[in-house]
């Protein structure tokens, strides 16, 4: 049984159509992430679910209950907003003590749980201070504070995390999964860190333009990403453009490339002679000096039957990362393809080099 | 060139200065005076304010609030020689020593709605005595000459005489309840509302209402009638004195009252104005009845007048 | 309390409230209304029962041309008022809440202070002033100062009470784009504070419009104004002229507003 | 003393350049044509009586001790003051419901809604008073209609009293609570009431524990306003209140005005602003602590 | 010569000391990030630089000139607030406007200038909405706009991509940073993102609790971290206590730890003895199964000479982020490593691993 149906909502606000026909189940406790570009309708999507925006038509459930029509304070929900939207004649205590009052908690286990959350969101000591004077992390922490305290059975996070540094975010990921798992609350998180998401999220569900593009589980959306923009949009990824020139039974294909035939996994049932691309994921490319490697240019393909792919290209820039160094290949097809080599080692651009990567770890998108 | 400042009051007077008493008076003397319209209360103040330079030469108010003034020292008697019609003026409009002149007289009978009184009133005394009246009667609030009137005529006719005010007090609290109100055009209100049946007014008010077709009436009760007195007096801080006295001795022309009283019913204090019967019939206290007129001397008053609107603001309530 | 949230179901609470705010409605409006009726009535006296529809009372307004005079009289004191409340009082707002260290209570006590006492007695208080420094009454300065002196405070209310709800970082926003202080004032602080700003020269104009101890002690030599006008009118002429003057502000007032909304768009006004 | 109290600002020392010639005009003003005069009355008030001049000779504090020492004019004040905060509190009551419903409508009716809230200001005090008066009086629109419906037998007494002042005041200043409302509501963020309801807040408790805190400055510049306007109030309590709701300044114009005594009229006037200055200090004391929450 | 000298400031709000002696010096056209927790005074740094706030003492120098006490709008600057200070009375095209008018641009030409940006921002048609008829990053992309468009000689970015989608914040990026060099700005840049410091600075500024942690380039503080908690703060990082046993000529040393003798890299002039922490990044080290290298569980430590070392442990913990997984492995001395190993080749919790990185990817830090 679904804890939270999204039917077929539509909005509009005026002549502009936001949300159409979005429709996503959620199980009880379940962390499902919101992912899409900027302005696709995530926010408008949770505040139908709050229940400050009723959808023109469509229905939203919780468990059973029709709520489209309900109040929000009727909805047991809590809500970090974009904007915080913190009361400015509040103390940060007095914030986090609202939806506590609300709830008839005991002064004594409010103090308590007031403090505690305080700790988590490491804002100890702040609990006088009026949301002016805090920096904008320690505002949006409030924020996020404010929501989790409550515990309510629907988390909705609105970028809860979008203006803390690197450190925190992780604290507060885990402080996040960690209460949302102990109390089982359903919880839908909006953000626009991919990775986070995948980190995050039970499933994830894709965007753009007002529809869903894809719903899965974050393994699923990235190793077999529905579309090419989905796969563009999670996480980096390289396309090259093929044929399929045999279908091996179970997923396999052999793809026809302008770089020479390419093995590749794809979603079943994909007709020979279909326009592709190929996609692969930078990390799942190993890259060498061609030198080193001793293929020659332009040379290049499967390596016969090992589900080995190697294609030959040179280096036409380079970025220093810290962690790695990001590199633009272009192929004999006139392709570009992005890989990261470490750090420690770049390669300079104008280098030939070789990049091999799996048959396995590829996926065929329709063209 | 005069530059005299001429006060008068809004309405109907403002209309009569503006059309037909201030072009008559600049082609009768030359005399091209600005026209300053206003409460008379409000020329006290700037009389006062104006210290050894006011803007009025000449004040025209009830003969009450003139006393104020003159006790303080801001008139100055007038020089009856440069205002000829003195003479024809009935001689009790005239103060002593010409210090003001009652120019301008608007008798105050008792009024009454036609047809929510049975039996009409002919004596002030019907206000304690015929019962139809009772919680029905309106009166000027303190603030207004007309209560300070109808206070001296109930201590004269109750009392021992116009300054019997205890007598008065306790027979006007015998009226009470009674509506109170600030100004004629509010008792007239009272009237046509119907929440006051009986009210000493003037004159001029009455008539307007029944030109207007209004059920209302007035009589000249029997022991007299009392009167609004514009009294006319020579500002001694003045700039314009000979065109105060010019403008004076205009006023009291005969056929500038006679004007006057038809515009709006007053009643000329020139012995020689000539009232037609039409008018008299509506307007009865002209001519030899101006006798009727109980005129006070309000110059003793000014000592006691703040005490005694203290304390009819005390019990009349 | 309730009220119009998008995405909410109306309950019995948000009828009852309708209901409670219609009623509101109807008392402001109700004497309004009557003395609407009571212009058009063509009986003689500004009084309940009404007798028949006529126009009599607005051909007997604008043929009188002391009332024409005294109500252009009113407005030029009303409007001069208000222009100048509108510059002076907003400039005083801002600096009272912005930037007065020293003093401030003193100054924000003295900006309030014409609203604490009578009217009467600030009337009589200034014609003795104009007097002693010889102003006299002679010219409208002085009637024209006592209107500006006793409306002042609620232009300065009202903005100071709009400052409060003002974004300041707007204001950093626009002086990091290099706007000074003038241009950063005229394009984001007044806008943002343009309701107070109306609010206040609203009741400044009207209370203008009705002041009358004020008008009657300060009045220059042989004007008048409306106010003091009607009352005279009514001491001698009770009929429903008066509410024939109040009908046509009452329309005039509503042929603005529809126009400013139809035109601009009541919104940009932002009471 | 303040009649709108500003959060204290952490201000710091940042760069704005000068600023004191933004207030020079107002004080130019206040000073030149408020205070200075008002020397002059003050001075006045401490003369003695005189029917012989403005003022007379001497200096004394008579006029204040008498007044201070009767109970009539304490009666008048007490009066005063009541009328003063009955008709802040129901304007306040009746206001607020007007000004939220303005500022959360969308209705394309929104600018006749204005109109309306505008209307008692369109109509000079003067008619609009006889307004009153015709709706109030023992023969009035609205005894006529409670007795034809049979609710009342004998006109019920509605004016010359404080309630037909009251009422008629009320209706008056009813805008001058709901604009500066109406401006303060439209300024707060509707996130903030959704973030609260969020949280499982009622509407109700939503409006008690944040709308209505965050509209405190409007709240305070609404109802200083129609608290010392009601008190200084002078037409309608002498044209509606005859003797039973007579107030402190019709008091203070009959002095004034109708008996000339200017020294003690100026004294009256003076106690009647030192009480209200007080009235309203208490008022910003006890509105001061929620008022420094708001940014 | 410096562009933009930051000289010793200080700041207090109340009791607080928030800013606390800060100098920064700042070349033309440099690109500076600042980088630090949440909190430590980035957003007060640069409401100084702006001139909103005035330090209490310190000076702050355009080139030659002190503008400590000019006001703000004769600084030439452009800023993207935390909180956006969008006008909502506005709408895109006039925000845009707004500071173009003040610096007198010709119509034409200011129209020309608010089609591009908006181009740049990709809110094209955009331009007629309101503020408040947009979404959060829609939103904060015009607030980048605005500052943009100007030109200005400083420009100050405070957090100005935190709510844009991965792709966004890539194209954003690459437009700031190509505008800001095409036209010669000096960039101070406040970002919670190191990668994104990384990647656009010339130089990066941690700050920590209002004082200067490191200032330097990104190489020099990501591989040469003054401090553990700059190390931490810049990009993940493990470390393991040792004693330094021997100093190796240059900056290399032997450093004794419970796992064994380690070679590592450090800073000149540690003495033997000395308390230090060997820090080495995730990406460096590189991870197989114990069985699979044959290596025995617990021992490790250098490969005699090699400049590599290998240390045995167990996997306690894996989390899936898509590209990679990133394992916690417990060493026999119990610090806890944190390693990535490719998404598609995941090792068991439990199993035992051998982890190998080199002396040289090490960095010694005092403790
Ligand atoms: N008005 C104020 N009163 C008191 N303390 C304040 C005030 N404003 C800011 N602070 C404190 O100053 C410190 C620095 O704030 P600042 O906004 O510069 O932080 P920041 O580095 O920008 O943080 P973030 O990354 O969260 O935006 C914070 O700890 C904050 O709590
Ligand atoms: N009041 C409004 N009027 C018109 N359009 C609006 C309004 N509010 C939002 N929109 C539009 O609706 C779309 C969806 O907005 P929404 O806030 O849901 O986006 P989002 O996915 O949360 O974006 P972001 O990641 O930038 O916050 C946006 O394109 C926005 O421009
Ligand atoms: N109808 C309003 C008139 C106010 C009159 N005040 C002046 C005082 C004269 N008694
Ligand atoms: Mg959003
Ligand atoms: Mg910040």
């Amino acid at each position: 049984m679904t804890a939270l149906t999204i039917d077929r909502i539509n909005k509009r606000y005026g002549n502009l159509h936001i949300l159409k026909d979005i429709s996503i189940p959620i199980g009880q406790g379940e962390f499902v992430s919101l992912l899409g570009p900027s302005g696709c309708g995530k926010t408008t999507t949770l505040r139908c679910i709050a229940g400050f925006e009723r959808p023109d038509t469509g229905r939203i459930l919780f468990g059973e209950r029709d709520v489209t029509r309900a109040l929000p304070e009727q909805r047991d929900i809590g809500m970090v907003f974009q904007s915080y939207a913190l009361f400015p004649h509040m103390t940060v205590a007095e914030n986090l003590s609202f939806g506590l009052e609300v709830r008839k908690v005991a002064p004594a286990d409010r103090q308590r749980r007031i403090a505690d959350v305080l700790a988590m969101v490491r804002l100890e000591g702040y609990d006088k201070r009026y949301p002016r004077e805090l920096s904008g992390g320690q505002q949006q922490r409030v924020a996020l504070a404010r929501a989790l305290v409550i515990e309510p059975s629907v988390l909705l996070l609105d970028e809860p995390l979008a203006n803390l540094d690197a450190t925190l975010r992780d604290e507060m990921r885990f402080f996040i999964r960690d209460l949302q798992q102990r109390v089982g609350i359903t919880s839908i998180y909006v953000t626009h860190d991919q990775a986070e998401a995948m980190v995050m999220s039970d499933k994830i569900v894709v965007m753009n333009a007002g529809t869903i593009s894809q719903f899965g589980s974050p393994r699923e959306i990235y190793e077999r990403p529905a579309s090419q923009s989905v796969a563009g949009f999670i996480g980096r990824s390289n396309t090259i453009s093929g044929k399929i020139a045999e279908a091996l039974g179970q997923d396999g294909y052999k793809v026809e490339t302008p770089c020479g035939s390419i093995g590749a996994t794809g979603p079943a049932g994909l007709s020979k002679g279909a326009e592709v691309k190929i996609m692969i994921r930078p990390e799942n490319i190993s890259t060498r000096s061609q030198a080193a490697s001793g293929h020659q240019q332009g040379a290049g393909a499967e390596e016969a039957g090992s589900g080995e792919n190697v294609l030959a290209g040179s280096v036409v820039n380079s970025v220093y990362q810290g962690s790695a160094n990001q590199l633009a290949v272009k192929l004999g097809s006139g392709d570009r393809v992005i890989v990261d080599v470490n750090g420690r080692n770049p390669l300079e651009v104008g280098e030939q080099v070789a990049l091999r990567f799996a048959a396995r770890d590829t996926w065929l998108l329709a063209s | 060139q005069s530059s005299l400042v001429v006060p008068t009051y809004g309405g109907l007077w403002a209309k009569f200065w503006e059309e037909n008493l201030l072009p008559g008076l600049t082609s009768a003397t030359g005399i091209q005076p600005q026209l300053d319209v206003g409460l008379g209360k409000d020329f006290v103040a700037k009389i006062r304010a104006g210290g050894d330079r006011s803007p009025y030469s000449i004040f025209m108010g009830n003969e009450n609030i003139a006393a104020v003034l003159r006790a303080e020292g801001f008139f100055e008697p007038f020089d009856l020689a440069k205002v000829p019609n003195a003479a024809k003026t009935f001689p009790q409009f005239i103060n002593k020593d010409a210090k003001g002149i009652r120019a301008i007289v608007s008798p105050i009978g008792l009024a009454y709605r036609t047809d929510l009184v049975k039996t009409a009133p002919t004596s002030w005394h019907d206000l304690w005595e015929n019962p139809e009246f009772k919680g029905k009667t309106g009166l000027y609030q303190i603030g207004n000459t007309g209560a300070v009137l109808f206070l001296r005529l109930v201590a004269e006719l109750f009392g021992s005489g116009p300054d019997d005010f205890d007598t008065a007090f306790t027979k006007i609290k015998e009226l009470l309840p009674f509506t109170q109100a600030s100004w004629s055009g509010e008792v007239a209100t009272a009237l046509i509302r119907g929440d006051a049946i009986i009210a000493p007014v003037d004159w001029t008010e009455i008539m307007t209402l029944q030109d207007k077709g209004a059920p209302v009436a007035i009589v000249a009760p029997k022991e007299g009638v009392l009167a609004f007195e514009q009294s006319f007096n020579l500002v001694a801080t003045g700039a314009e004195k000979d065109a105060a006295h010019a403008y004076l001795n205009y006023i009291l022309d005969a056929k500038v009252q006679q004007d006057m009283a038809k515009a709006f019913y007053t009643s000329p204090s020139n012995s020689e104005s000539v009232v037609d019967d039409a008018l008299k019939a509506r307007t009865p206290i002209v001519g030899p009845r101006m006798a009727e007129i109980k005129s006070y001397d309000w110059d003793s008053y000014v000592d006691k007048a703040a005490e005694i609107a203290d304390r009819w603001n005390r019990e009349m309530a | 309390m309730t009220g119009a949230t998008s995405g909410v179901e109306k309950t019995i609470w948000d009828r009852l409230f309708t209901v409670l705010v219609a009623a509101i409605y109807i008392f402001l409006m109700f004497p309004i209304v009557l003395v609407v009726l009571l212009s058009f009535n063509s009986g003689e006296f500004l009084a309940f029962p009404l007798e028949g529809f006529s126009l009599r009372w607005f051909e007997a307004l604008f043929s009188n041309k002391r009332f024409l005079d005294a109500t252009l009289y009113s407005i030029q004191i009303a409007a001069t008022s208000t222009i100048v409340n509108a510059v002076i009082g907003t400039l005083a707002a801002i600096y009272v809440a912005r930037h007065a260290t020293v003093a401030r209570d003193y100054i924000r006590l003295i900006m309030t202070a014409p609203l604490l006492v009578p009217e009467i007695l600030t009337a009589i208080a200034l014609l003795f002033y104009f007097y002693e420094i010889r102003i006299g009454t002679d010219y409208s300065i002085g009637i024209q100062i006592g209107h500006i002196v006793v409306t002042f405070p609620y232009v300065f209310l009202n903005v100071s009470s709009a400052l409060f709800n003002f974004d300041r970082s707007q204001e950093e926003a626009a002086r990091s784009l290099g706007a000074g202080g003038w241009m950063t004032f005229r394009r984001v602080t007044l806008p943002a504070i343009k309701p107070g700003i109306i609010t206040g020269c609203l009741f400044a104009f009207v209370i203008s419009f009705d002041i009358f101890n004020i008008s009657l002690l300060l009045k220059s030599l042989g004007s008048n104004t409306l106010p003091l006008e009607l009352f005279d009118y009514l001491r001698f002429n009770f009929d429903p002229t008066a509410a024939a003057i109040a009908s046509l502000s009452i329309f005039m007032t509503f042929a603005a507003i529809l126009i400013i909304d139809r035109t601009v768009g009541l919104r940009s006004l932002r009471f | 003393m303040s009649a709108v109290e500003a959060a204290p600002r952490v201000e710091g020392r940042s760069n704005r350049g000068s600023t004191t010639w933004m207030v020079v005009p107002a004080l130019v003003l206040l000073i030149g044509f408020f205070a200075l005069p008002y020397l002059t009355i003050i001075t006045m008030s401490l003369r003695e009586a005189s029917t012989r001049a403005v003022y007379g000779e001497g200096f004394t504090l008579a006029h204040y001790t008498t007044a201070l020492g009767d109970f009539y004019i304490w009666g008048i004040l007490g009066r005063t003051l009541l009328i003063g905060a009955t008709v802040t509190v129901i304007s306040l009551l009746l206001g607020y419901p007007v000004a939220y419903h303005l500022a959360k409508s969308r209705s394309r009716w929104t600018s006749l809604l204005y109109i309306f809230v505008l209307s008692p200001l369109l109509v000079g005090l003067v008619v609009r008073t006889f307004a009153w008066m015709i709706i109030l009086s023992n023969n009035g629109v609205a005894n006529q209609a409670l007795q034809a419906v049979g609710l009342i037998d004998f006109p019920l007494q509605l004016m010359n009293n404080s309630l037909g002042v009251t009422i008629a005041l009320t209706h008056v200043f009813l805008p001058f609570v709901i604009l500066p409302l109406l401006g303060n509501l439209q300024a707060i963020s509707p996130d903030l009431a959704m973030a609260s309801r969020s949280l499982g807040a009622s509407r109700m408790r939503t409006f008690w524990k944040v709308t209505l805190p965050l509209s405190m400055p409007g709240i305070q510049a609404g109802t200083i306003l129609v608290f010392v306007l009601s008190i200084s109030a002078y037409v309608t309590p002498a044209m509606l209140g005859g003797t039973g709701g007579r107030t402190m300044s019709v008091l203070v114009v009959q002095y004034l005005v109708d008996n000339f005594r200017w020294p003690a009229g100026a004294a009256l006037a003076i106690i009647m602003a030192a009480v209200a200055v007080i009235f309203v200090g208490l008022y910003l004391r006890l509105t001061a602590r929620a008022m420094r929450r708001l940014p």
